[in-house]
């Protein structure tokens, strides 16, 4: 079987193709175009998971030149798994958002005419970094992805929004340009920007392993670790609510899945035990630093906003618990992929939910939106799987994560791991009732279209369905995989970089 | 002796610490971002001396072609920056601080 | 010691005490004047370790571009206001401490591991000819690694698009209309600029140059456009603009996805690589030199001409 | 050629001498105004000196001719700024004048 | 001694001129000064490129100082056209000139 030569490269293409015509397109274009460009974007993802289901990983070199000197592009199972996510996602929000940002009044173009064009970009960057293979390359991707990001903060327009956006480029760039300085040196103690390249050079050497603590730390700024993550939950509570979702739930996964790439291409032979202890360290105190914030926000896309740094931490203990060289350490990383995925989904269709309460109720202030529930059940029901998800109770696929992590440190022996994530969980129990609290009141404020001084437009029957159907959809999805746990499973086992567990196969349980 | 690409890679690398230090210990927002130029062209001095480390030949292409990239994002991106902080200061008197 | 090396040790020594004192200025104004020096001098620097492409872009951006962004940008937010007080000791020691050990940590990594070159200067000479141009630059930048140039032009769009996303009132001072002096000089470097425009695109193919040097002079043509002729504020066509930003960017798209006929993204076939490249720099000059012709434009205020309206 | 390799060194010394002076002019002058009038005569003169010394080294004449571009150019930017730079000051001192 | 020699030797000579110049952008004392200093180093910047080019022999060298020599106005342009200057203290209140006054 030959692969087409557009296979991992279209993709790419097609998002940003899609970004440069929403540009151009008159306003009263723009959601139709919005939302078909999503399912073809959406679309060419399938020849991909069909290539990879049927003839496994794939490499493929646009540009016509091999890896030493050209780039190349790796298609394996946790690629493609992650390009599903993003289409998924891509999806969930281009019908969110055609329906969230309404057609002005006269068919000229106003400033939330820009979200399609630097959604789109996003997307392909996003794409395109789930497919890299290059160090080099990623450092473009991951600045397309942050330049696009402030680009689409800004679309609030409100001076918050200005300021966070100017705190996100400047922890942008300033992480960019340690990444580039490691990549940099890197590249001048083994010759070659190509991961799987660089990965065969087994010998760890001074320079390599200081390049590689360099774009370690790099990674770690965008990722929004516990002390760097100072920039996120400005930036994602005063985005508009699709904005919020994008960020949140696609754009933090990407520094991580980066990490774990670059990990297994030689990082972990580095500093065996320090470096994975710090990054423990740092995860718990993320944990639980961004549950107590968000115990302690008055809105609602606040709470969510810190609730996304406690599970980034949750998500670097996984370096932690690995750096034993235990029989459950692909029990790990499979954990790590279900919840990265699921909190993704999750966070997205939760701040879609808040988005759509901001825009039903005129704030997203946890008191105005008192007795909320009885107005907008759906948007509560969202939010309650949501939580179900964050909390990691038993049918969603937050809890396969965890429990899998958990009993990773089970294994390992680390019980001040396991306390911090049950702690964790805890606390965002804690912070998710007190939102729930005042949801669920019977009985709320006098209703009115304005409140909190905003005037509401209130939202059509359309308007809505459209807004709540792909909340719903991404929230439902994370309750899928218990029904099909070994579909992810099997897709991640293909050509996998990481040492995934067979632990679903009987007797496989380490 | 010291070749020249040494001494420049030195110099790039307390270059690109100096601007890192002006980044992280500055508050006001204006002086970040003159820093954070300073410490891209540390970084960028330090790799392209790297890229002539072989004694002789001609000096290595690739690093030279990521550092052109690197430029122009820096440009662009200290660009939005600036063009944000004007936004900032016109449409928000109360905030004339600067400081995030 | 040689003429060469007393040279370098001056240049390097003053490049890292020019980045100190940028840093230590009372003024956001002199800090500026100082970046523009030290970007100038480290062009200097630049082609003393062999890597005039470098220098040339350094040149054009580092002392000219980004000189001209961060006046304009002064022009709002105060040229002569002093910073505020410095930031408390308690972080300003510890991090000092910091970034002195990893200097250090860096700086002997560096020697200790300086007789080990690694690189890949062999196989990019080598494929030299295949490559479609005599400049080992723009053979990696726009062949062996166009893919990466792709994107990156997509993060100048990106960047012009998220300047123009702001709006809000006019600002700033307007400009006066040009006296005879400053048109006369106008009258006379506007047909230098495109003269050397083209000569740099055409002169990467073989010689240090190339799209990226000139989209940067095509830059300096556009602000020092902005700053003459044109009334203020910039009354760009929005539509003219949004097209112009999208021309390069769309170019490159194009021109990338119609190789895929020829076996992969940007695979050019080798007879015509020389014809697909020319075509390629020319998107990126435009891209490059309207982008940062914007973005100059949304520094300096003139993007604001109706709030909410803004594009 | 020994004849033009001499004029060359003559002609580059003259420009290293102009540009000192130019700098001890730039240093020493008392005003804004008397510091641009020594910057305008000898820097460009030393400029065009140095040009004029690598002109005798050069027997090709697009690179001749290059050279001569560059210094057409600076004198017409290094005319135009100083004059802008001249009025800006000028009218700092009326105004300073009408205050006082 | 050999030409390229003297071409160093003349580049660092032109070189530490620079560095005196560099003293009067940090005296300042006005905004004027500087940038005239400026304006003095790209002056300066493009001999010693000039001088490089001698001394290494490469074309290129002449093309950077060609973009030196072209963008080193567009600082101090932009810095006159666009910044308020310190004399018109209140740009509503002083009727500042409309056109620049012809040369003399």
């Amino acid at each position: 079987m030959i692969a087409s030569p557009w296979l991992l490269t279209l993709p790419v293409i097609l998002p940003l193709a899609f970004g440069v015509l929403t540009l151009l397109f008159p306003s009263d274009w723009l959601a139709r175009t919005g939302r078909h460009g999503a399912m073809l974007c959406a679309a060419a993802v399938v020849p991909c998971t069909r290539w990879v289901w049927q003839a496994g990983p794939l490499h493929q070199s646009p540009g016509g030149w091999t890896a030493p000197l050209g780039i190349d592009l790796y298609l394996d199972g946790m690629a493609c798994l992650f390009l599903i996510f993003t289409a998924v996602m891509g999806l969930g929000i281009s019908f969110y958002a055609a329906a969230y940002y309404p057609p002005s009044p006269d068919g000229t173009r106003t400033r939330n005419d820009l979200f399609w064009p630097l959604w789109f970009v996003t997307w392909g960057g996003i794409q395109s970094l789930f497919l890299s293979q290059d160090l080099f390359n990623i450092y473009v991707t991951l600045e397309l992805i942050s330049v696009s990001g402030v680009g689409l903060i800004l679309i609030a327009g409100t001076p918050g929004a200005v300021r966070a956006a100017l705190q996100y480029q400047m922890q942008a760039l300033i992480a960019g340009l340690v990444y580039l300085l490691g990549v940099g040196l890197v590249y001048n103690a083994v010759g070659t920007l190509d991961l799987q390249l660089m990965s065969d050079q087994l010998q760890p050497g001074l320079m390599k392993n200081t390049g590689m603590a360099l774009m370690t730390a790099g990674l770690l700024i965008k990722a929004a670790l516990f002390p760097l993550h100072f920039w996120l939950p400005k930036a994602h509570a005063d985005a508009t609510a699709p904005v919020s979702a994008v960020l949140s739930g696609l754009v933090v996964t990407v520094a991580f899945v980066m990490l774990t790439r670059i990990w297994f291409a030689g990082l972990h032979q580095l500093a065996p035990f320090l470096l994975p202890k710090l990054l423990g360290i740092l995860g718990s105190a993320g944990i639980v630093w961004g549950g107590v914030l968000a115990l302690r926000q008055h809105r609602l896309k606040r709470v969510l906003a810190y609730s996304t740094v406690s599970q980034v931490g949750y998500l670097f203990l996984v370096f932690a618990l690995t750096f034993h060289d235990a029989p459950g350490q692909g029990l790990v990383w499979t954990g790590a992929v279900y919840l990265t995925i699921s909190h993704g989904l999750v966070k997205g269709a939760a701040f879609m939910a808040a988005g759509y309460l901001q825009k039903a109720e005129g704030t997203d202030q946890l008191a105005a939106l008192k007795g909320c529930a009885r107005r907008h059940p759906v948007a509560v029901m969202v939010l309650a799987v949501a939580s179900i998800n964050l909390m990691g109770l038993p049918p969603s696929t937050g809890f396969i994560g965890k429990w899998m992590m958990l009993k990773a440190s089970f294994h390992t022996q680390q019980w001040g791991l396991a306390v911090v994530m049950l702690g964790g969980g805890l606390l965002s129990a804690a912070y998710l009732f007190r939102v729930f609290e005042q949801l669920l009141q019977p009985s709320g404020p006098p209703s009115g279209p304005s409140r909190g001084g905003e005037a509401v437009t209130p939202l059509t029957r359309s308007q809505s369905i459209w807004m709540l159907t792909p909340a719903m959809l991404l929230a439902l999805a994370t309750l899928l995989p218990v029904l099909y746990i070994t579909l992810p499973d099997a897709l991640l086992r293909i050509g996998a970089p990481l040492p995934f567990s067979d632990f679903i196969r009987p007797g496989g349980t380490p | 002796m010291p070749s020249s690409a040494l001494i420049y890679t030195l110099a790039g690398i307390w270059i690109a610490v100096i601007g890192l230090r002006g980044v992280l210990a500055e508050e006001h927002v204006f002086r970040k971002i003159v820093a954070s130029n300073i410490f891209g062209s540390g970084v960028f001095l330090v790799l392209v001396a790297l890229a002539r480390r072989a004694p002789d030949g001609p000096p290595d292409p690739v690093p030279h072609g990521m550092i052109l990239t690197g430029i122009v994002v820096a440009v662009s991106a200290t660009a939005l920056m600036l063009a944000l902080l004007g936004h900032l200061h016109d449409t928000d008197p109360d905030d004339r601080e600067d400081s995030p | 010691m040689t003429t060469g090396l007393i040279f370098d040790i001056v240049l390097a020594f003053s490049l890292v005490v020019l980045a100190i004192i940028t840093l230590r200025q009372r003024t956001p104004g002199e800090s500026v004047v100082q970046l523009m020096i030290f970007g100038l001098l480290l062009a200097l620097s630049w082609l003393r370790v062999d890597a005039p492409d470098l220098a040339l872009t350094e040149a054009a951006i580092g002392s000219g571009v980004t000189g001209a962004l961060l006046l304009a940008a002064l022009h709002r937010t105060g040229f002569g206001t002093p910073f505020p007080s410095a930031v408390s000791p308690w972080i300003r020691y510890p991090v000092t401490i910091g970034c002195a050990l990893l200097g250090a940590v860096l700086s002997l990594v560096v020697m200790y591991t300086w007789d080990q070159p690694a690189g890949l200067t062999d196989p990019a000479y080598a494929h030299l000819e295949e490559s479609g141009t005599q400049n080992p630059v723009t053979a990696v930048i726009l062949n062996y690694r166009g893919y990466d140039t792709l994107l990156e032009i997509g993060v100048l769009l990106v960047a012009a698009l998220s300047v123009y996303t702001l709006s809000g009132p006019a600002s700033g001072t307007p400009v006066k209309p040009p006296g005879p002096i400053f048109r006369f000089y106008m009258r006379v470097m506007t047909p230098v600029f495109w003269l050397v425009v083209p000569y740099m695109v055409w002169v990467g193919g073989r010689a240090p140059g190339g799209a990226f040097q000139a989209g940067a002079l095509l830059s300096g043509l556009g602000a020092l456009t902005l700053l003459g002729p044109t009334p203020w504020p910039l009354r760009l066509k929005r539509r003219v603009v949004r097209w112009g930003l999208s021309l390069g960017f769309s170019l490159f798209l194009v021109t990338a996805a119609w190789m895929w006929q020829y076996g992969n993204l940007l695979a050019y076939p080798t007879e015509q690589a020389a014809t697909w490249i020319l075509l390629i720099e020319i998107a990126c000059t435009l891209s490059i030199g309207i982008s940062l012709t914007v973005m100059f434009a949304g520094c300096a205020g003139w993007l604001h001409e109706d709030p909410e309206r803004a594009v | 050629m020994i004849v033009f390799d001499l004029l060359s060194a003559l002609f580059i010394c003259m420009g290293v001498f102009f540009f000192f002076a130019s700098a001890v002019g730039l240093l020493r002058f008392p005003d804004t105004l008397c510091r641009m009038h020594a910057l305008a005569k000898a820097d460009n003169l030393a400029l065009g000196c140095v040009i004029l010394g690598a002109v005798f080294q050069q027997t090709d004449p697009l690179i001749i001719g290059k050279l001569l571009l560059i210094w057409v150019v600076t004198l017409l930017s290094s005319a135009t700024g100083g004059f802008l730079l001249a009025q800006r000051i000028r009218r700092k001192h009326l105004a300073q004048q009408e205050a006082g | 001694m050999s030409s390229g020699s003297f071409f160093s030797w003349a580049a660092l000579g032109i070189l530490c001129t620079l560095l005196l110049a560099f003293i009067r952008v940090c005296r300042g004392p006005s905004a004027e000064d500087r940038l005239l200093g400026i304006q003095s180093f790209g002056t300066v910047g493009t001999a010693v490129v000039i001088l490089l080019y001698l001394v290494e022999g490469s074309s290129g060298y002449l093309d950077v100082a060609l973009v030196m020599a072209m963008l080193a106005a567009v600082t101090v342009i932009t810095f006159t056209r666009i910044l308020p200057g310190a004399g018109d203290v209140d740009p509503g209140e002083a009727p500042a000139p409309q056109s620049e006054p012809p040369a003399s």
